[in-house]
C-alpha cells in the first residue's frame, strides 16, 4: 500500500505546463510578436485577448506563453553549469586541497565580490549585451556559491571510513572524489541547483527590470513584467501574467527540489 | 514485584514486521540478556521499549514500569517521561552515540540532576567508569572507542535509572575493559537494585553476568532460560548452535561449528519455524507450522523437536596445534621504532612500535582500547604518517594488492551512495580481479547474492561488516589487515568469519594482521601476537606459549579478564 | 480624483498645448507651510552649469535667476535686469534692477553680473554652459548698476544667454571663493538672488529649500519646498496615496491614468518643449540614400504614434524648432502650428514608402540596428512599432535598449545610421536646435550651402518675425532632404494635490520660480 | 610563542588579510579595465545631450585626466588611493569619500537589518519546522519559503510598500528618514523585500542541516537519557550551526551587494543606488570605490565565518585553520 506522491504531482502540473509552452510555443502562441498598434493597451476580458493587450498591441496571453522559453532555459542553463563548475572545483579544492584550494577559494571569493550589475553591465556594453551573454555571465556569478557549499560537503566527507577504505585500495584521486565523494554531496548540490534555478529566474528578470535584459519585441517574462508595471493602470494583466508566471514556476521547481532531496539520504545533506 | 514487563511487542518496519510475539520481564537488581543474531531485532527491541523507533517503524504492545502502564501504541511521547529516571538506553555504537562538537563533561553533565551540575560531579561520574577527570574537558573524536563508550555509560548513568538496556555496551570494548565495565554495571545495579537489559552477542558475557538470557532470532523469540543452563543444557538447536560457534580460548578447533547460512530478514522470513531452513533437524512439520514459546516459566523453548539433554552436549574437535609457523622466509613487512603523537599533553599513540609480519603468517594484535593498535594499522595502510620509525614492505609497488583493512566500525565504512555490487566490483577492479565474481564474494561471505543491489542503509552492523570484509579481500591482498574485524559481529556470524579467515588463509595464501582485544577469537586464527598496551608493544610470541606462561603482567590481565570463565 | 476632474480626460491631439487645462473653481495665493514635490530621478549637482539634465534647471529656477527671464508666453521679460537694449549687433547693454539682495541679505551689484558671466563661460566650473558663451567676448562693468556684454559675431539668439532657463544662474564670487571652488555640491550648495534659499541637499534623497523673505519679486506662498528623488514611477504614485507628496513633476505618460485615479490628485500637461524625431547618419549606407530615408519616413505612422504611445499628450511634429519658440512672435499657439505645418509633412503611406525603397539602392530592404535610452520608453515603443511595419518591406531593425549615457554615443556615430533624439529646448529661441542640427557638426552630417546661409543670416537678423521666416525657410529647405524625421512635440505632465493648483501652467513654468504660482482652491 | 606562529590563529588572520588585500589590487585593475572598454564617454555624459563644445569635453577630460592612457590612469588612480585619496566623482564633482559616507552607513543599515531578519526569522523557523517536521507549521512555512524564492523583490516591495505604506498606513512609503532610529524606521520594509528571497533560503538550508542531525545516533542516546527536549536542541543546533553558519556568512555578503533594486524602489541613497548610475555614467572613481569597499565587505565577511566555524566546531580547532 504505497502513498500518493502529491507534491511531486502539484509541482509537476505547473512544471509540464511550462515545459509545453517551451516546446509548443510556436503553436500555442503563433501572434505572440504579433503587434497592433491601433487598438493598444486593452483590459483583461477584451474579446480575443482574455489578459488584454500591451501598448503595442500584443497579446499579453500569448507573449507570456512565448516568454517562457527565455524566460526559463537560461536560469536552468546557469543553474546547472553553475553546479557543474560548482562540483568540479569544489571537489578539487575541498579534497586536494592545499596551494589549489586557497587559489580556486580566491577564485570564488573575486566572482562573489565583483558587483554583478558592473559586469551585467560591462559586458551588454562590450557584446552588445545578448541573451546567452547575460545567461554566461550569471552561469560564472553563481558558481561560487556552489563551489563553497560543495567544498563544505566534501570535506566533511573526505575523513569518513569509507573514503579511506577506497585510499586504501588505492583507487585513484580522480575516482576517490567522482566516484565516491561527489554521489554523496549531489544531494546539497542538486538542492543548491533547484533553489539557484529560481534565483536564476528571478535573477534574470532582475536584469530586465535594471535594462539589462533580453533586448525589447522578445518574449520574455522577466521583460514583459518590467514593461507591464507601467501598464499596471490600464492592464492589471499584464503584470499579474508574468509575475505569477514567474512566481509559480519558481515555487514549482523549489517544491520538486525539496521532494527531491528528501528521496536522497537526508543525512548526506546534513554532513 | 517487577521493574519492567514488556507483552506481546510487536515491531513494524516499512516493508514488514521487525520483531514478533516479543515479552520479557525484568525483575530489580537483576540482569536479563537478550543474544541473537544481527538484524534478529535486539536494538529494534530496545528501541521500542525507549519510544526511539527510527523514522516508519511503529510499535505495538505493552510496557509496565514498576506501577506504571503504557501502550506503545501511543507513540514515542507516552515514554517520554519516564526516560532518564526510569529507564535508559546505552546505544551500540559509541562512535556516534556522542555529539562530535560538545566535551564529554557536558555531555554527561547534561543528564544530570541540575543541582548537581558541577566538575567535581562530573570527575566523580568519570572516576566511576574509570577514566581520567581531563575527560571532562576532550571532546569524543580525541578518544579512542573503548573511551567514548565509557564516557557514553557514565552519561546514560547520569540520572540513575532504575532500568538500564544495553545495546551490546561493551562491543567496542577490549576484554579488560569489558570486564570492568560489566563489573562495573554490575556493581551499580547492586548499589541501586537496578534491572539490567543486556543486549549482547557474546555469550560468553551473557553467560557470565545474566540471571536469565532470551535468545532471539529473525525478530522471534526462540528460548528463555536461567543464565547456568540455557547454554549448557540447550533445547532449541539454535541455542545449541550459538554455543557451538563461540570459540573456546582453551585450545584452537580445527574448524568452529558454525551455523549454516544467513539470517532472513525479519519480514521474508519462510512460513513455520523461522530456524527451519538452517536446522539441521527440521521435518515437514517444522516447515509448515510455527511453533509457539511453551513450557514453565524458568524455561519456555518455541521448538517443535526440542532437544534432550544428551544431544545437547558439546563434542568440540580439537585442532592438532596452532597453525604452522610460516617458512623464516624475508619478512612481508617489517616495522622499526614507529612513534606516532597526536597532541603535546596526550601520551604517544605508538611509541617505538616494532613488529615482523612474515608471508603466509597470520599475526595478531591483542591490547585494551587506546593502546595504539588501529594507530598502528591506519600507519601501516599509509592513512597516517608516523613521526618516527621506518615500514619496508617485501611488494615494492603500493598498490591495493600490498595490503588491505577492514576498520572496526562497519556503519560509516561503507558508500552510503554506492550498492553493495558496486562497492565491490571496485575492490575487485582495484585489484586487477573480474567484477562477476561479486556473487562469490558475497556467498564467501555468507551474504545471500541478492545483496549486490542493496544499499549500506538497508544492512544491519553485522551484514555491513560482511560486506566490508568481502571488499577488503577482493583485491587479494598480499596482507589483510582487520582492526577488530568480528568486535560488533554475534557468534554465529563471527564463527564463520573466523572460519573464512582461515580458510582465506589457505586458499589464497593470505597474510593476516589480526588486531583485535578478544583472545578466544585471535586464538583461532593467529598463530604469533604481539600485545601492545599504552602505545607499547609489552610482549609477543607464538600463541601457545604465551597463553601457557605470559610473561607481562599485563598479558596475565589481560587472559584473566576473559569472559565466561568467572575470574576466580 | 473623480472622473468628471477633466484632467484625467487622456487623449485629444488638438494641438492646443500650452493651455493649462486645471479644474474650475476660483484659486488664490495662500501661506503654504511645506509642499513636498517628487523628482523621477536624482541630481547630483544643483549647478546646471556642472551637471547635464532636466531637474537640477527647476530647482535653480528656485535659487538664482539670470539678467532676463521668459514670461508664460515665452517672451523675454527682465529679470535681475530692469530693460536692456543693443546699441550694435554685437553689443548688449542691461541696465541692473535696484534693491535686489542675495538670500543672505547682502545687495547684487554690477561686479557679481560680470563674475556669474566669467563663470558661465568656464569650461571646468560651468561645463555644461560654456558652449553658449562661446562667442562671447567678455562682459564689463559700464555703470554702477550697468553691465554690457560684447559678443565676437553678431547673434539675436544670444538674448536667451543669460537667462536662468538657460545659460546663466547669478550668484556672487564670494559664495564661490568661501566654498573653495565647488559650486552646487552638497557641501558647497549654491547661493543665488531668487525666492529660495538651498538648506540642504543630498543626491539621491533630495533637496530643502527655505522662503527667502527679502526677495524682490515679493513673498512666495510656500515657505519650505521640500524635493525628494523617487525613482520608481510606481513608488511614486504610492507617495501620493500615502500623502507623503503634493506633488510630482514630470510623470510617467504611461501611468497618467493612475495619477489621475490617485486619490486627491489633480494631473496637468503642458508641453515641455521637447522634440522628439529620428536623425539618420547621411553619411552612412543606406541612409546616404534620400529614397531609403524617405521610405522609412513615410512608414512613421506619427498620428496613431502619438495617440497611442502617448495616450495623446503630445503632437504631431512638424519641424525641429518646436511652436512654442515663435509663438510670442507669430501672435498665437495655433499660428505657430500653422507657420510651422509645411515644414515637413510627409503623411503615413506605406504604399509610397514602398515605391520609394524599390527606387533606393536597396529595393529589396536591408537590416540595421538602432539604441534606444531606457529612459525612454515610449521611443523604443515606437521604434518596434515601425520595425513591425518596416518588416514587410524587408527592413529589419533591431532596436537596443541602453542605458541613457551609452545613447549619447549613438548620436551622430557613424555606427549608428539609424538614431535619435530627445531634445528638451531650454530657451524659447526658434533657432535653438536648428543651430546645431543644420549647423556644422550636426548628428545627420546634412551639409547644404544653402541652409547654412540662412543660419548665419537669421543669426543677425534683428527683426523676429523676418527671423522665423528664415528659420522656417532654413528648415523647409533641409527637411526636403530628409535628414531627420520629426516624430512629435512632447507634453509634460504634473501631478499636484487637488488643493492646489498652478496658475497658467505652461511650458516656461518650472523655468521659472514656480512654486510662486502655486495656488490654494477655495 | 608568539601570535604569529606556525597554524596559530594570528597567523591564520593575518596572512587572509594580507590575501584580501591583494584580491582588492586584482579587483580595482579588473574593474578599472573593463569601464575602459565600455562604450560611453564621462565627458560626454556630464554635457548630455547637446551640442558638445570640443573645448569644454578638452578642459573635462584634461580635469580628470581622462585623456591620459590607461596604465597612466590607473597608476595614478592607485597612487592617489594609496595617500588615502579616492579621488573626486566625475559626475558631481564632489570627494568620492564623501560622497560614499553616508551612503555605506545607509546601505550598511539596509544590510545589517535585513541580515538581522533573515537570521532572526529563518533560522529560528527552520529549526521549529525540522523539529516538527511535517507539521502544520512546517508545511505552511516551507510553501512560503518556497514561494518567497520565487518572488521577484521589487515585485515583493512594491507589494509590501502598497499594503503597509498606504492601506495600513504603518511604514513610510519611501526614502530614509534622517538619521537614527527613524532611518531603521523607513529601512524596515526595504529591509524585509531584501531577506524575503535570501531568508528563504537560509530557512532551507537550516531546516534540512538540523533535519540531518536529528537523524543521528546522539539524538536518540540524549533523549534515551532522559534529556529535556531543550537540551537536546542545544546538542542539535550546535552541531547544526556549523552548516548554516556558512551560508550565513555568505547571506551578509549577497544582501550587501545586492541592494541596488531594494534602494531603486524605496528611493535609498545607497551605494547600491549610486553604482547603478555611476556605471552607467561611468563614473570611474565611485564605481572604484564602491567595487572596492563591496569586495572588501564580503572578504571580511568570509574571514569572520572561517573564524566561526573555527569557534564552534573543535575538529577544526584542533586540525587548525589552513
Ligand atoms: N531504520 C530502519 N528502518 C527499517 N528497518 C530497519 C531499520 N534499522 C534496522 N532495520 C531492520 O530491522 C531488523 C532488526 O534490526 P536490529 O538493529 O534490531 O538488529 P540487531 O539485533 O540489533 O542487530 P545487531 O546485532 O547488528 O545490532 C534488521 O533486519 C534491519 O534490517
Ligand atoms: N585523530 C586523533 N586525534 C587525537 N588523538 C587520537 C586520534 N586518534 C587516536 N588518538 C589517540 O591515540 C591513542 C590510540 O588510539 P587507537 O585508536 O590507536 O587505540 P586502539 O588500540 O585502536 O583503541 P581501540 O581498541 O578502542 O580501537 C588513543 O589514546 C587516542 O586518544
Ligand atoms: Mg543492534
Ligand atoms: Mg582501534
Amino acid at each position: 500500500m504505497k502513498r500518493i506522491p502529491w507534491t511531486p504531482i502539484i509541482a509537476g502540473i505547473p512544471l509540464t505546463v511550462v515545459g509545453i509552452f517551451v516546446l509548443f510555443s510556436g503553436w500555442i502562441a503563433p501572434d505572440a510578436t504579433q503587434q497592433d498598434i491601433l487598438t493598444g493597451v486593452t483590459p483583461p476580458g477584451t474579446p480575443g485577448h482574455p489578459f488584454g493587450t500591451d501598448q503595442l498591441g500584443r497579446d499579453i496571453l500569448q507573449l507570456a506563453i512565448a516568454g517562457a522559453r527565455s524566460a526559463v532555459v537560461g536560469p536552468i542553463v546557469i543553474a546547472f553549469g553553475s553546479m557543474l563548475i560548482g562540483l568540479l572545483l569544489g571537489t578539487l579544492a575541498g579534497y586536494i586541497g592545499g596551494g589549489l584550494d586557497i587559489a580556486l577559494s580566491k577564485y570564488a571569493d573575486l566572482l562573489l565580490a565583483l558587483p554583478t550589475t558592473l559586469i551585467a553591465l560591462v559586458v551588454a556594453g562590450l557584446v552588445d549585451g545578448g541573451y546567452w551573454i547575460t545567461v554566461l555571465v550569471l552561469t560564472v556569478l553563481f558558481s561560487p556559491t556552489d563551489i563553497r557549499m560543495v567544498r563544505g560537503a566534501v570535506i566533511a566527507q573526505a575523513s569518513r571510513p569509507y573514503i579511506e577504505s577506497a585510499k586504501v585500495l588505492r583507487l585513484s584521486k580522480r575516482r576517490i572524489m567522482f566516484r565516491h565523494i561527489v554521489p554523496n554531496v549531489l544531494p546539497i548540490a542538486l538542492t543548491t541547483m533547484l533553489l539557484n534555478i529560481a534565483f536564476a529566474l528571478v535573477a534574470m528578470s532582475a536584469l530586465s527590470f535594471l535594462g539589462f535584459g533580453v533586448g525589447p519585441g522578445t518574449p520574455d517574462w522577466g521583460r514583459q513584467l518590467s514593461d507591464g508595471r507601467d501598464l499596471l493602470g490600464q492592464n492589471w494583466g499584464a503584470i499579474v501574467v508574468p509575475g505569477v508566471l514567474i512566481i509559480v514556476t519558481a515555487a514549482a521547481i523549489n517544491l520538486m527540489g525539496d521532494w527531491l532531496q528528501e528521496r536522497f539520504d537526508a543525512r548526506a545533506v546534513a554532513r | 514485584m517487577n521493574a519492567l514487563e514488556l507483552h506481546d511487542l510487536q515491531v513494524q518496519g516499512p516493508s514488514g514486521p521487525i520483531v514478533t510475539r516479543m515479552d520479557l520481564t525484568l525483575q530489580p537488581g537483576r540482569t536479563v540478556a537478550l543474544v541473537g543474531e544481527s538484524g534478529s531485532g535486539k536494538s529494534m527491541t530496545a528501541k521500542a521499549m525507549t519510544g526511539l523507533l527510527p523514522r516508519g517503524v511503529t510499535a505495538t504492545g505493552t510496557l509496565v514500569l514498576g506501577d506504571t502502564r503504557v501502550s506503545l501504541a501511543d507513540g514515542p511521547s507516552a515514554l517520554a517521561p519516564l526516560r532518564g529516571r526510569r529507564l535508559a538506553l546505552l546505544l551500540q555504537n559509541p562512535f556516534t552515540s556522542l555529539s562530535p562538537v560538545h566535551r564529554c563533561g557536558m555531555q554527561i553533565a547534561a543528564a544530570l540532576p541540575a543541582d548537581q551540575r558541577t566538575d567535581t560531579e562530573i570527575a566523580r561520574r568519570l572516576d566511576e567508569v574509570d577514566l581520567p577527570a581531563r575527560v571532562a574537558q576532550q571532546y569524543p573524536f580525541e578518544l579512542s572507542g573503548g573511551m567514548r563508550q565509557r564516557v557514553a555509560l557514565a552519561a546514560s548513568l547520569a540520572a540513575d535509572p532504575q532500568v538500564l538496556i544495553g545495546d551490546e555496551p561493551t562491543t567496542a570494548l577490549d576484554v579488560t575493559t569489558q570486564r570492568e565495565v560489566l563489573d562495573l554495571l554490575a556493581r551499580i545495579q547492586r548499589e541501586r537494585s537496578m534491572a539490567l537489559l543486556l543486549i549482547t552477542h557474546d555469550l560468553g558475557v551473557a553467560r557470565e553476568r545474566a540471571d536469565r538470557i532470551l535468545v532471539m532470532y529473525a525478530g522471534r523469540m526462540l528460548e528463555e532460560g536461567p543464565g547456568d543452563t540455557v547454554f549448557t543444557t540447550p533445547r532449541h538447536p539454535y541455542t545449541a548452535g550459538l554455543r557451538d560457534s563461540e570459540p573456546p580460548l582453551e585450545d584452537r578447533l580445527e574448524r568452529l561449528p558454525a551455523i549454516a547460512g544467513s539470517v532472513p530478514r525479519a519480514w521474508d522470513v519462510p512460513v513455520g519455524c523461522v530456524f527451519a531452513p538452517r536446522c539441521s533437524r527440521a521435518d515437514d512439520h517444522c516447515r509448515t507450522a510455527d511453533p509457539v514459546l511453551e513450557g514453565d516459566p524458568t524455561r519456555r523453548v518455541a521448538c517443535w523437536k526440542p532437544l534432550a539433554d544428551d544431544e545437547a552436549v558439546l563434542v568440540p574437535q580439537v585442532a592438532a596445534a596452532s597453525p604452522d609457523a610460516a617458512d623464516t622466509a624475508g619478512a612481508l613487512v617489517s616495522v622499526r621504532g614507529l612513534t606516532r603523537r597526536f597532541t603535546a599533553d596526550a601520551p604517544p599513540a605508538l611509541d617505538d612500535v616494532s613488529i615482523v609480519v612474515r608471508p603466509g603468517e597470520a599475526v595478531g594484535i591483542v591490547g585494551e582500547s587506546g593502546s595504539g593498535k588501529t594507530t598502528l594499522a591506519r600507519c601501516l595502510v599509509g592513512l597516517e604518517r608516523a613521526d618516527t620509525g621506518t615500514i619496508e614492505w617485501a611488494r615494492a609497488t603500493d598498490d591495493a594488492r600490498r595490503a588491505q583493512i577492514v576498520f572496526q566500525d562497519p556503519t560509516s565504512a561503507l558508500n552510503p551512495s554506492m550498492t553493495i555490487g558496486a562497492s565491490l566490483a571496485e575492490a575487485l577492479r582495484a585489484g586487477g580481479r573480474d567484477r562477476d565474481e561479486v556473487p562469490a564474494l558475497l556467498q564467501l561471505v555468507g551474504l545471500p547474492v541478492e545483496y549486490a543491489q542493496r544499499r549500506p542503509s538497508g544492512l544491519s552492523g553485522g551484514e555491513q561488516q560482511r560486506v566490508a570484509i568481502a571488499r577488503a579481500i577482493a583485491p587479494r591482498p598480499e596482507l589483510l589487515i582487520c582492526d577488530e574485524p568480528v568486535s560488533s559481529l554475534d557468534v554465529s556470524v563471527q564463527a564463520q568469519i573466523l572460519n573464512l579467515m582461515n580458510d582465506l588463509r589457505e586458499q589464497l595464501d593470505l597474510t593476516v594482521l589480526f588486531i583485535t582485544h578478544d583472545l578466544a577469537v585471535v586464538r583461532q586464527v593467529v598463530h604469533r601476537v604481539y600485545v601492545m598496551h599504552r602505545g607499547r608493544v609489552v610482549e609477543s610470541g607464538v600463541m601457545d606459549d604465551l597463553l601457557r606462561a605470559p610473561q607481562h603482567d599485563y598479558t596475565r590481565q589481560l587472559f584473566a579478564s576473559v569472559p565466561g570463565r568467572s575470574a576466580s | 480624483g473623480s472622473d468628471s476632474d477633466s484632467t484625467s480626460t487622456t487623449g485629444g491631439t488638438d494641438g492646443t498645448g500650452g493651455s493649462t487645462d486645471t479644474t474650475g473653481g476660483s484659486a488664490s495665493a495662500q501661506e503654504i507651510d511645506v509642499l513636498t514635490v517628487a523628482f523621477p530621478s536624482s541630481v547630483s549637482n544643483i549647478y546646471p552649469g556642472q551637471e547635464a539634465g532636466n531637474f537640477n534647471y527647476y530647482i535653480a529656477a528656485l535659487v538664482a535667476e539670470g539678467l532676463a527671464a521668459p514670461d508664460s508666453s515665452g517672451k523675454l521679460v527682465g529679470a535681475l535686469a530692469e530693460s536692456w537694449e543693443q546699441p550694435d549687433p554685437t553689443t548688449y547693454v542691461y541696465t541692473l534692477r535696484s534693491g535686489v539682495t542675495f538670500s543672505d541679505g547682502s545687495p547684487l551689484t554690477a561686479d557679481d553680473i560680470v563674475y556669474s558671466v566669467g563663470l558661465a563661460k568656464d569650461e571646468t566650473l560651468s561645463p555644461n554652459t560654456a558652449y553658449y558663451w562661446a562667442n562671447v567676448e567678455g562682459a564689463e562693468k559700464t555703470g554702477e548698476s550697468q553691465v554690457t556684454i560684447t559678443l565676437a559675431s553678431p547673434d539675436v539668439a544670444f538674448e536667451w544667454g543669460p537667462v536662468a532657463a538657460n545659460a546663466m544662474w547669478v550668484t556672487a564670487e564670494r559664495f564661490v571663493t568661501a566654498t573653495n571652488g565647488e559650486i552646487g555640491t552638497p557641501a558647497a550648495l549654491f547661493t543665488g538672488t531668487g525666492p529660495y534659499k538651498v538648506t540642504s541637499f543630498e543626491p539621491d534623497k533630495g533637496v530643502e529649500l527655505e522662503r527667502v523673505d527679502t526677495y524682490w519679486g515679493g513673498k512666495a506662498p510656500v515657505k519650505t519646498v521640500k524635493i525628494e528623488f523617487i525613482p520608481e514611477e510606481t513608488t511614486r504614485i504610492l507617495a501620493r496615496e500615502a500623502g507623503d507628496i503634493d506633488m510630482a513633476v514630470s510623470i510617467s505618460l504611461d501611468q497618467e491614468q493612475q495619477w489621475a485615479d490617485t486619490e486627491a490628485t489633480d494631473v496637468l500637461f503642458a508641453p515641455d518643449k521637447s522634440y522628439v524625431g529620428i536623425d539618420f547618419n547621411t553619411a552612412v549606407a543606406p541612409f546616404d540614400d534620400i529614397h531609403v530615408r524617405k521610405a522609412i519616413a513615410l512608414a512613421c505612422d506619427r498620428v496613431t504614434y502619438v495617440e497611442k504611445l502617448l495616450n495623446g499628450h503630445g503632437e504631431v511634429a512638424t519641424a525641429l524648432t518646436v511652436p512654442e519658440q515663435i509663438e510670442s512672435v507669430v501672435g498665437d499657439a495655433a499660428a505657430a502650428r500653422a507657420t510651422l505645418a509645411p515644414i515637413f509633412d510627409l503623411p503615413y503611406d506605406l504604399e509610397a514608402a514602398k515605391a520609394e525603397l524599390a527606387q533606393s539602392s536597396v529595393p529589396e530592404g536591408f537590416t540595421t540596428k538602432v539604441g534606444v535610452s531606457t529612459s525612454a520608453p515610449q521611443v523604443s515603443q515606437f521604434f518596434q512599432a515601425l520595425a513591425a511595419t518596416v518588416a514587410e518591406m524587408g527592413i529589419t531593425i533591431e532596436v537596443e535598449e541602453m542605458p541613457v549615457e551609452q545613447w549619447y554615443d549613438t548620436i551622430g556615430s557613424p555606427d549608428w545610421g539609424l538614431a535619435y533624439m530627445w531634445y528638451f529646448n531650454a530657451t524659447g529661441d526658434p533657432a535653438e536646435l536648428i543651430s546645431w542640427f543644420l549647423a556644422e557638426g550636426n548628428p545627420a552630417s546634412y551639409a547644404n550651402e544653402e541652409v547654412a546661409a540662412l543660419l548665419q543670416q537669421q543669426r543677425e537678423e534683428a527683426d523676429p518675425a523676418k527671423r522665423v521666416e528664415l528659420i522656417v525657410e532654413a528648415q523647409k529647405i533641409a527637411m526636403a532632404d530628409v535628414p531627420y524625421v520629426p516624430l512629435w512635440w512632447g507634453e509634460a505632465a504634473t501631478a499636484i494635490n487637488d488643493k492646489y493648483t498652478i496658475e497658467d501652467f505652461g511650458p516656461y513654468t518650472l523655468l521659472s520660480p514656480w512654486t510662486v504660482r502655486i495656488l490654494t482652491k477655495e | 610563542m608568539s601570535v604569529l606562529a606556525r597554524g596559530s590563529l594570528g597567523r591564520y588572520v593575518a596572512v587572509r588579510l594580507a590575501a584580501t588585500l591583494l584580491l582588492l589590487l586584482a579587483l580595482s585593475f579588473i574593474v578599472f579595465g573593463l569601464l575602459h572598454l565600455t562604450p560611453g564617454d564621462p565627458a560626454r555624459n556630464l554635457l548630455g545631450p547637446k551640442n558638445p563644445s570640443p573645448e569644454a569635453l578638452e578642459a573635462i577630460r584634461a580635469k580628470y585626466h581622462l585623456d591620459e592612457p590607461f596604465l597612466r590612469q590607473y597608476f595614478l588612480w592607485l597612487g592617489n588611493v594609496l595617500h588615502g585619496d579616492f579621488g573626486t566623482s566625475i559626475r558631481s564633482d564632489v570627494p568620492v569619500t564623501t560622497l560614499l559616507a553616508e551612503r555605506i552607513w545607509l546601505t550598511f543599515q539596509l544590510a545589517g537589518l535585513s541580515f538581522a531578519i533573515t537570521v532572526l526569522v529563518g533560522v529560528p523557523l527552520g529549526i521549529a519546522a525540522a523539529w516538527r517536521a511535517g507539521s502544520a507549521l512546517d508545511r505552511s512555512v516551507s510553501v512560503a519559503s518556497i514561494v518567497g524564492v520565487g518572488a521577484p523583490s521589487y515585485a515583493v516591495g512594491l507589494m509590501l510598500l502598497y499594503v503597509f505604506g498606504v492601506w495600513l498606513d504603518i511604514f513610510p512609503v519611501y526614502g530614509s528618514g534622517d538619521g537614527g532610529l527613524d532611518t531603521l524606521w523607513h529601512l524596515v520594509l526595504p529591509a524585509i523585500t531584501l531577506a524575503f528571497g535570501i531568508g528563504a533560503l537560509v530557512f532551507k538550508l537550516t531546516r534540512t542541516a538540523v533535519l540531518g542531525e536529528l537523524q543521528q545516533d546522539y539524538v536518540a542516546f540524549a533523549y534515551s537519557r532522559g534529556l529535556a527536549q531543550r537540551q537536546v536542541r542545544g546538542l542539535v543546533l550546535r552541531n547544526a550551526l556549523i552548516p548554516v553558519a556558512t551560508s550565513l556568512g555568505l547571506v551578509f555578503g549577497f544582501l550587501f551587494g545586492g541592494t541596488i533594486l531594494v534602494e531603486v524602489t524605496f528611493a535609498l541613497a545607497g551605494i547600491g543606488n549610486l553604482l547603478a548610475s555611476s556605471v552607467t555614467f561611468k563614473d570611474i572613481p565611485v564605481v572604484q570605490a564602491i567595487t572596492l569597499l563591496t569586495a572588501l565587505v564580503i572578504a571580511l565577511t568570509a574571514l569572520t565565518v572561517d573564524l566561526l566555524y573555527y569557534a564552534v566546531d573543535p575538529r577544526v580547532r584542533k586540525r587548525g585553520l589552513q
